[in-house]
């Protein structure tokens, strides 16, 4: 899940078609008295706190200016801010319209039909959760056939548009559709699409792209998300890594097994603060690798729960073993371990060496981490 | 009986010549599974764990009546291996590889849906029947002939299950392992039916994670079309809202998909929800033993 | 019984508001049809023959229930017109339209067929079953109520055979205009079966021309399949090779989809073959006295 | 049915990415000696002329050059030639490649299966026609998911090919797919895909585009084809027209009805000299010009065959009787008639106004036509 930030949505969008205000992102004061002096964004205008959190317009990350020294401090201002925990490093200096409606449209994937969802609304400026079910239009669109005249249609008349204004949408919608498929994106929303005299202009522009189609799209892979330096680490090393607010560390294979972990963890009162799913491997290597990376995170107390598939328990518990080696003491952790599947005997041999027990029974082994982090909190 | 394959399941290796095609080609021979026919482009004429190599699916099938394939390709050419598959005549395709794009998989599922062929997966452990067949990569020790059908999103949790159900001396017609990614071939309401169908299934075992719907969607097809009893478990109760936990499916977003919203509507249908995987084998016992009593 | 349709079709005219539109749908509700709406985007509230006029398909099948679609649209729309009717849950579209390149036609067979819609034509005077329901544009006088089940590539050939079957005083069941483009939604081999398993048809009409392979896959079919009576006839047995006679698909092409390659085809599966349209009449006549003799 | 000359073919080729040899069109000799000097076109060379017929190698109008002014005279030759009734306009220059294998690729349309079908062969150089069908390797490729990797390597296997003319290859299947869709062919060949060393070169292009598509390429429209001038006006004004080798001209409405016509004529021994089907109109005026266009074709009689469906029989009885008034003295023929189905009687009564009897029995009427006919030839 790439998450974008709205002027990378823009830069996609324009691609495709989509009409947009004038402007242009700037990384500080000078840059944006510059945009004004070329002409790059008219004033009056508005500056954007790129953050990918929501509520930027509450929140105070949106503002406005007319003049350039009004704006150069502006952007000062915005880039000075932390918004929801995020560090601004750019802002989008753009035009600022005389806007006369603001609607919804965005595609997404629907799981249960397995089919793109084309979504619409004359509510548009607000969050769609907040939007009542019979004011949101779906129209489900076939991979195979694609952005038909029949949903253009369709969403001209949810959002009342016809003529100039019509014409204009199903372009948008076309440059909507085309974005969607070609660049594997989760989400294409614009949000307001703002209707401006007869044309249209997508205010904003949220696009998330898939994780998995990056190999396609390699651009993406480099950007940054809302991901904790960890978690960034994590990623690079192809480890499923999610920090929580707990303090015990999860090391297991498979996200139903990691999760049903936290939930037992839970059950006993304990709080999960690192969630390391393995995945599938049979590289000691990379089983030594996570344990170090979960020691980085400072966990009260660890737990592994294995159930050897593609991973073999003894290929887990050799690279536990080489891990516990190489751990700096200060980062040391008290560890409760639970092997079971395939190799499990020479995985429980392997460690029984190292003085490590595996606990068969989870509801035991749950236990006994949860009294192991409460007795070592720090 | 068995669910989605049996004695005639033939199976071709879809990357063979790969580390865990290999590995698993013997797993699924040692099961008893009839692995027929390997394909790696540009392998044909030799031999894995005994297994002849072809360079194309068609070849394979043309040579051993092979009907189902288990994929192993690396992601980027997951869709190209299915096509192939599909164009070649298979009727059931397991896909195990791991991290295709949800855009390649909707072609992938509409594909195959209009041509016939059913998919199981992508990012899957796959089907085993013990006694008959396995196609994928379920652990072979966790299995014992049984009368439950298992149907879960998750992959080691399943085997964890699976194995706690076999160790309460109970056992398996068949277990699926449907994957978690957000589009997969065949969903819990797609492979209900198959174990309502199954004269052995006495009961179904339905795993479920947090993310999307697919459990509330069971449960309104339980409700209406299943008569047998359902124990189920959701993975993720704990789980904070808007963390990708592990799977892309697996997340909780905008309040959508949450374990109690899943669990509320499955007791809603009649199922025994377990609240952590240990109570699964105790609540089938308890169902099974309730209906045969009456 | 009849074929395709029945005294549930229920139709919705796509490009109801343009000039054949209205001429047809006018003929179609003379002929007893239920017209039951219209579809033209942009002229919902409007009427045309008393026939209720909506922007969308889905809006037309919600208010009106119509499960056929006739498609009148002009070609570079038909596609489009045509998905709309699929997505909306029509079951039968007979699409009207010519000139609709075969490229999109490809798309839209194969996404009819994958969402189980049938088509017939396209460029095709569609689907006639006097007393019951007309869908298309055949005019109808020509028709009469009998035993004959009549296939057919051509348009207004069609009409003239017809005609002679009714002024006989035989009759048809149902007559089918398959559209003599390169693709069709209905090809002669699947419309076969149909006739075949309908009690009232007694015997089988197939109108071929020169060009494709559809004619001889037709006797393949019958051979193997077809028990009733078959009479054909394929027109254009005079057509030099390599030019193409009006229709698209009406071309022989080297030296493939000659009309002796179809007729001796036909003939070596049993259907009476008629050198002539006028002699149609007659052979069905004799092939309808043998059969009852049986 | 659009044919295009090989190079248009491989200009569309060359926008697909398919590997052609380096040459140029020209038009006189001037522009060939101009094409060297400007080395567009590496010396030796070959000259081939720009037509539409096949056999142009045994025919001679494939040449030879190793000196600018052996290719000036070649050209001047070639473009002077008429090859098989066919001018010869341009001449494609191009180099003269050192040629290890030749092959044949093709992508068309199966009716049958209602798919796109890749055909390849190791006999390339010869028309596909006269290769045994065991050496034709068919794949057919769904539209909705388009050729992929195994049709690819399937092609390469029936080609012998691997390593980096195996790459080249796939390229190569890639844009002829693409250009197959994207510009509504009917057919892409390259027939002789040629080795050259470890590069595959097109040595020819066929493509030929469907008519009916030509509203997405107003481009290919213009495109001259080797219909006859009459036939050329008769396409512009919308009217399928065909020139055949009789005397006898059928005015008819449907193909199948107008071939019907044709056989019933041949079997009372005429010889329908122009096919002239009025497909479905209520127009008068198109009637009209088709009766006129007729006249233009000169023929000794004319049969009028119309079932009335779209088509109304008064229509086509004023547009007659319209026509007939226009047709100038040196261009009048024999008319029989016979019109039937909507609106008959109404037709009928109107051409028995201008002196025109309908003979109902189709019989009848073919055999009265072919009398009037033999009267009449000139």
């Amino acid at each position: 899940m790439v998450k974008l930030a709205e002027w990378r949505g823009k830069e996609i969008y324009r691609r495709y078609g989509i009409p947009l205000p004038r402007g242009t992102v700037v990384r500080s004061p000078d840059e944006a008295a510059e945009a004004v002096r070329t002409k790059t964004v008219p004033l009056p205008c508005v500056a954007k706190a790129q953050v990918l959190a929501g509520g930027r317009g509450k929140g105070g990350a949106v503002r406005f200016a007319t003049t350039a020294d009004e704006l150069r401090s502006t952007v000062a201002d915005l880039l000075a801010l932390e918004f929801k925990g995020e560090k601004v490093r750019e802002v989008l200096v753009e035009e600022r319209l005389s806007i006369e409606q603001e609607f919804y449209v965005a595609i997404t994937l629907d799981r249960s039909r397995r089919l793109p969802v084309l979504i619409a609304s004359r509510q548009g400026g607000v969050e769609i959760e907040s939007v009542e079910e019979s004011a949101i239009d779906r129209q489900w669109v076939h991979p195979f056939t694609g952005l038909s005249g029949y949903h253009r249609r369709q969403v001209a008349r949810t959002l009342g548009l016809d003529g100039a204004p019509a014409r204009a949408l199903a372009g948008i919608l076309d440059g909507l559709w085309r974005a969607f498929v070609a660049e594997d994106a989760e989400l294409v929303e614009i949000n307001p699409l703002a209707r401006v005299g007869e044309s249209l202009v997508a205010l904003d522009a949220k696009v998330i792209i898939e994780d998995d189609a990056t190999f396609r799209h390699p651009q993406y892979a480099a950007i940054p998300d809302d991901r904790t330096p960890l978690e960034e680490v994590a990623r690079e090393k192809g480890i499923a890594f999610v920090q929580l607010d707990g303090n015990i560390g999860v090391i297991a294979n498979g996200a139903g097994l990691t999760m049903a972990t936290l939930d037992v963890l839970k059950e006993y009162g304990g709080a999960p603060g690192v969630f390391l799913d393995l995945g599938g491997t049979d590289d000691p290597k990379k089983v030594t690798e996570a344990f170090l990376l979960m020691a980085e995170a400072r966990p009260a107390a660890v737990f592994l729960n294995i159930f050897g598939g593609v991973t073999r328990c003894d290929t887990v518990a050799e690279g536990l073993v080489a891990a516990l080696a190489s751990v700096p003491s200060d980062r040391r952790f008290p560890l409760v371990a639970r092997i079971r599947g395939n190799n499990e005997a020479e995985g429980i041999a392997l460690l029984r060496q190292a003085g490590i027990a595996s606990i068969p029974d989870l509801r035991e082994a749950g236990r006994a981490v949860v009294a192991a982090a409460s007795g070592g909190r720090r | 009986m068995t669910v989605l394959v049996d004695r005639d399941t033939k199976v071709v290796v879809q990357g063979i010549t790969g580390h865990q095609g290999t590995v698993h080609t013997r797993q699924m021979q040692r099961f008893g599974t009839r692995v027929v026919a390997g394909v790696t482009p540009g392998k044909a004429g030799t031999q894995v764990e005994g297994v002849p190599v072809y360079d194309a699916v068609a070849d394979a099938v043309r040579a051993t009546g092979a009907n189902t394939s288990c994929i192993f390709v690396p992601a980027p050419f997951a869709r190209d291996a299915l096509f192939e598959a599909v164009d070649a005549g298979i009727r059931l395709a397991v896909v195990v590889t791991e991290h295709i794009p949800f855009h390649d998989m909707l072609s992938m599922y509409h594909y195959a849906l209009a041509r016939g062929t059913r998919i199981i997966g992508p990012n899957c452990p796959g089907i085993g029947a013990p006694g008959v067949a396995k196609v994928g990569i379920i652990p072979n020790v966790v299995f014992r002939p049984g009368p439950v059908g298992v149907i879960s999103r998750s992959g080691t949790l399943t085997y964890e299950i699976v194995s706690g159900i076999s160790e309460k001396g109970l056992g398996e017609t068949t277990c699926i392992g449907l994957g978690g990614d957000p589009v997969v071939g065949t969903s819990f309401v797609d492979a209900l039916p198959l174990f309502e169908a199954d004269p052995d299934t006495k009961l179904i075992v339905l795993v479920g994670e947090i993310g999307g719907t697919a459990e509330e969607d069971a449960a309104d097809y339980i409700r209406a079309y299943v008569h047998k009893p359902v124990v189920a478990y959701i993975a993720g109760a704990s789980a904070p809202p808007g963390k990708r936990m592990g799977h892309a499916g697996a997340i909780v977003l905008r309040g959508r998909g949450t374990a109690e919203s899943k669990q509320s509507a499955l007791r809603a249908a009649g199922v025994s929800v377990a609240r952590f995987p240990y109570e699964i084998p105790e609540l089938v016992a308890d169902r099974l033993r309730a209906a045969s009593h009456r």
